[in-house]
């Protein structure tokens, strides 16, 4: 179990630290996005079944949806 | 008897219920917003002789303090709540007029709710229930700023917004390392607790706090974004960022500090900060050559003196701390106020463009130099009282090293004088290029610059009408253990 | 074993504290430093719910069926991290509409072209 | 360079704080507040799920400040936003069949999902603002499904308003009848685990999912109609 955890987190800051370099936008809010999706995940495991719904309805489906309108309106790409 | 919790219920119920109010009519919209404060004023003046004798807790939910929210309307609640009714009722007048573009409904909306957040910061005495207000005054002020929506507007309120969010984050991770040391969020009862951890423990959650909360009180490596803040916003939330919204922050800071930690070993460390956020705000003022942000550096200066006043820690100091903050909010207030009526018939925010207007708008001018005569700290006006008991708490101190200190607040004075004084200078003894003919600002806009000079002048002339308040408000600053007493019982 | 027990959620709850930080501190482009806020605004809610985990304990939520000698997880983190979550939307939602806002005025979002203001 | 000392800026806030966490280890009781939510929770406020009686009543006052900073959050975006609106009206794409069928029917689904976790709040997990978002969720698949498709901006600011002055009103008349508290719990809690009880909370809870729903809305209808 703790080993499965620790998978998680790891792969959780690994899509964290992916989301540093990525020039595209839209890979880095996908990046982020796993990050949240993965802290629910968490969070559930953490014994909080209210927090990892919301974590995942908001952290994971809307905000992620709300980025990526930003970026439509605004620049996809960093240089 | 009334219930302190209906100064935050009330005017969020009415900010809620400003889109229906829209439906019936357009033009009671602006109305609302003076009608709340109204309200608060009459509630929070009909507390005062109540909370002097003895604070008022007021249980949320009927549940008892460390496990439900309370209120703690005590001295320094109520005198703050005054302060932000009496500020709030004013700007709201000075507003039917003065904003004219973007969508009105939501502005006098966000109004409402910002000072509201304000009364709930100080009024709260549950420390996650303080992040929520101060997110609520926060986000409603980075929405004000951004309000007008030109370049500088929006550019200022990104900064200002990005640099709030990483506080409220700092502020977050504190309270949270906060509640795993001692499991409580209540201010009281962590009081009672904080002594049973290690001081380095408590080292870290400290910092992280004051780093969050001092963002918004703008104490000195903390203040970058407030000069483009204050001057970018239209200037009536100007006076609400310069006169309230700062001084709330240093609120929560001293109630942390005071409080909740009760250390005197960052004393002296906060004495230098505000002597050098003093002057660094005074030098950066002084070379201004725009008017508004000659004023936001001008709050910075100030508040360093209140932070020194207050980290002084003597009975005397405190009551001189937050004497000077009263004086700070009505003089910047009707500085924020008279300018923008000046700015708005110029066009221009330069200090040049406004040579002349004493001759084209003589109320306002007068209004202005009264103002920058009390932030200044001449005598009949209040900022002279106000100051001068900060002296003279510095010199009780009988060390060297405050007289020291003392000749450089001293310092920073004359610097203060200096610039207002090339600003009047400029308003009467400049013949301005542009037409000459008197255009003064409408009625709205003076009944609130009038409130403002008369209070300042009464209040300069007759201190002794806030003595009461102030001395109790210091002392419950200075009591923790009263404190703790009245709210755990 | 012990020390991952221990420490995993710290580790990565201060993890993604960090690296947000560390975005929001070195990127120039606006998106970027948003997204950064809201890696550090998961970052915090994480930390908070592992101070209040309970080894072996269920969540707080009695059914009729449960058995009721079980020990519960601290409820007060949870409560606090649904508002944190609510007020981090809300802040994130105000970042980007001020950040689209700042494209149409300067069709950049480089913050260092971004220098109207003078300090 | 910059990278640089940001590095050791962070590695010096990590020291900090890692002296800072040795004093609380992971996974032990620490708390005697949430003790005695968990022990007193059920008789106090009737809810089988504790985190909605702390967040609905113990700690009422920091959800309503909550759903305050989501309604300032849609009103700063709609004042940022909609400054100046371009008038224009361009042609919209229409989405492709599949997608739109699909949003046809899921649209009343996710509705009703998001309803019933709203009202079930004091029993199973969720409750007033995962229902919201849920609900808000809906709206954002119309959007993208059913382009052209507007929720009117009237319909919107009236139940947030409504949704609002419901809660504040429950307070007040929780101060007036509720032994002088503002937010008391001033009716029955009825039986455990049953849908009917719990006093206000489902009532509020419902308020919150209005509330946050239609916020929640407002944002992203403000989002899209500034990206079209």
């Amino acid at each position: 179990m703790i080993l499965v955890i620790s998978l998680l987190i790891l792969l959780m800051l690994v899509a964290a630290i992916a989301a540093i370099f990525f020039k595209d936008l839209i890979n880095a809010v996908i990046a982020s996005c796993m990050v949240s999706l993965i802290a629910s995940i968490l969070f559930y495991f953490l014994q909080a079944p209210d927090v990892a719904m919301a974590e995942a309805s908001i952290g994971a489906a809307l905000v992620s949806a709300v980025f990526i309108i930003a970026i439509r309106r605004t620049k996809r790409y960093e240089e | 008897m009334v219930s302190p919790v209906l100064l935050i219920v009330v005017p969020l119920g009415l900010a809620f219920a400003i889109p229906l109010f829209g439906f019936i009519s357009k033009r009671i919209v602006k109305y609302i917003p003076i009608a709340a404060f109204a309200f608060n004023l009459a509630v929070a003046l009909l507390l005062i002789p109540e909370v002097l004798k003895h604070p008022i807790v007021v249980r949320i939910g009927g549940f008892p303090p460390p496990f439900g929210i309370n209120l703690v309307a005590g001295p320094v609640g109520v005198l703050f709540s005054v302060l932000i009714a009496v500020a709030g009722l004013l700007v709201a007048i000075y507003a039917l007029t003065y904003i004219k573009e973007g969508s009105k409904e939501k502005y006098h909306m966000l109004y409402l709710l910002l000072l509201t957040g304000a009364t709930g910061v100080v009024l709260t005495g549950d420390i996650f229930n303080l992040f929520v207000f101060f997110e609520i005054l926060c986000i409603s002020s980075y929405a004000l700023v951004a309000y007008i929506g030109d370049r500088a507007g929006i550019e200022s309120a990104i900064k200002y917004l990005i640099q709030g969010a990483v506080g409220s984050s700092f502020l977050l991770i504190g309270i949270g390392l906060l509640y795993g040391l001692f499991g409580t969020l209540n201010m009281a009862d962590l009081a009672q607790h904080i002594e049973s951890a290690s001081p380095i423990s408590v080292f870290v959650p400290m910092v992280l706090i004051i780093t969050g909360l001092g963002i918004e009180a703008a104490i000195f490596p903390l203040n970058a974004w407030l000069p483009d803040a204050h001057s970018s916003a239209p200037s009536s939330i100007s006076a609400i960022l310069s006169g309230i919204a700062i001084e709330v922050g240093l609120y929560a800071v001293v109630r942390v500090i005071f409080t909740i930690f009760g250390v005197s070993s960052i004393f002296m460390f906060l004495v230098f900060l505000g002597i050098l956020t003093l002057l660094i705000g005074e030098m950066c003022a002084f070379s201004q050559k725009n008017i508004k942000r000659m004023l936001a550096y001008s709050s910075i200066g100030q508040i360093g003196l209140i932070v020194f006043a207050m980290a002084m820690a003597t009975s005397l100091a405190v009551t001189g701390g937050l004497f000077q903050l009263v004086s700070h909010t009505l003089g910047k207030s009707l500085l924020f106020l008279a300018v923008g009526y000046m700015i708005y018939r110029s066009g221009s925010m330069e200090i040049s463009s406004l040579e002349g207007m004493g001759k084209r708008m003589p109320l306002t001018s007068l209004a202005f130099t009264i103002g920058a005569f009390s932030i200044v700290g001449l005598p009949p006006f209040v900022g002279f009282p106000s100051k001068f008991l900060i002296v003279q708490a510095a010199l009780a101190k009988e060390a060297v090293l405050f007289t020291g200190l003392i000749g450089l607040v001293l310092l920073g004075t004359v610097i203060e004088g200096a610039y207002f004084f090339r600003v009047v200078q400029a308003l009467y003894f400049k013949k301005g290029n542009g037409d000459s003919e008197r255009n003064e600002a409408p009625v709205t806009g003076l009944i609130p610059m009038f409130i403002f000079v008369t209070l300042i002048i009464v209040i300069g002339i007759y201190p002794k009408l806030l003595t009461d308040v102030l001395n109790s408000a210091a002392s419950e600053f200075l009591n923790r253990i009263d404190y703790i007493r009245s709210v755990i019982g | 074993m012990t020390f991952l027990h221990d420490y995993i959620y710290y580790i990565g709850a201060f993890g993604l504290i960090f690296i947000g930080l560390f975005i929001m501190l070195v990127k120039h482009n606006l998106i970027k430093v948003i997204i950064g806020l809201s890696i550090l605004e998961t970052g915090v809610n994480l930390f908070l719910i592992a101070v209040g985990y309970i080894s072996k304990g269920t969540a707080p939520i009695f059914s009729n069926s449960a058995v009721e000698s079980e020990r519960m997880v601290d409820p007060v983190p949870q409560a606090l991290v649904l508002t944190a979550i609510v007020i981090g939307v809300a802040v994130l939602a105000l970042a980007l509409s001020l950040a689209i806002r700042l494209y149409h005025h300067y069709g950049v979002l480089d913050l260092r072209k971004i220098k109207e203001q003078r300090w | 360079m910059k990278s640089i000392i940001s590095l050791i800026l962070l590695s010096v806030i990590a020291l900090g704080i890692a002296i800072s966490l040795d004093k609380i280890p992971f996974g032990v009781p620490k708390t005697k507040i949430g003790d005695y939510y968990i022990d007193k929770g059920r008789e106090e406020t009737g809810a089988a799920n504790i985190v909605t009686s702390v967040v609905v009543n113990y700690r009422c006052f920091d959800t309503l400040g909550e759903v305050t900073i989501l309604f300032i959050a849609a009103i700063g975006l709609g004042a940022v936003l909609a400054t100046r609106r371009k008038k224009e009206k361009r042609e919209i794409e229409p989405a492709s069949l599949v997608l739109y069928a699909g949003c046809r029917f899921l649209f009343p689904l996710i509705l009703l999902f998001g309803a019933y976790i709203s009202i079930h709040g004091h029993l199973t997990p969720g409750g007033g603002f995962q229902g919201g978002v849920v609900v808000a969720s809906a709206f954002l698949l119309a959007y993208l499904g059913c382009r052209g498709r507007r929720v009117s901006e009237t319909g919107i600011k009236t139940v947030e308003s409504l949704g609002g002055l419901v809660f504040i009103v429950v307070g007040l008349v929780g101060l007036a009848v509720g032994g002088h508290y503002f937010l008391s719990n001033f009716l029955s809690k009825g039986e455990l685990n049953s849908l009917f009880s719990a006093g206000v909370i489902p009532i509020i809870y419902i308020a919150i999912g209005l509330k946050v729903g239609s916020e929640l809305t407002g944002v992203i209808d403000h989002l899209v109609e500034e990206s079209e």
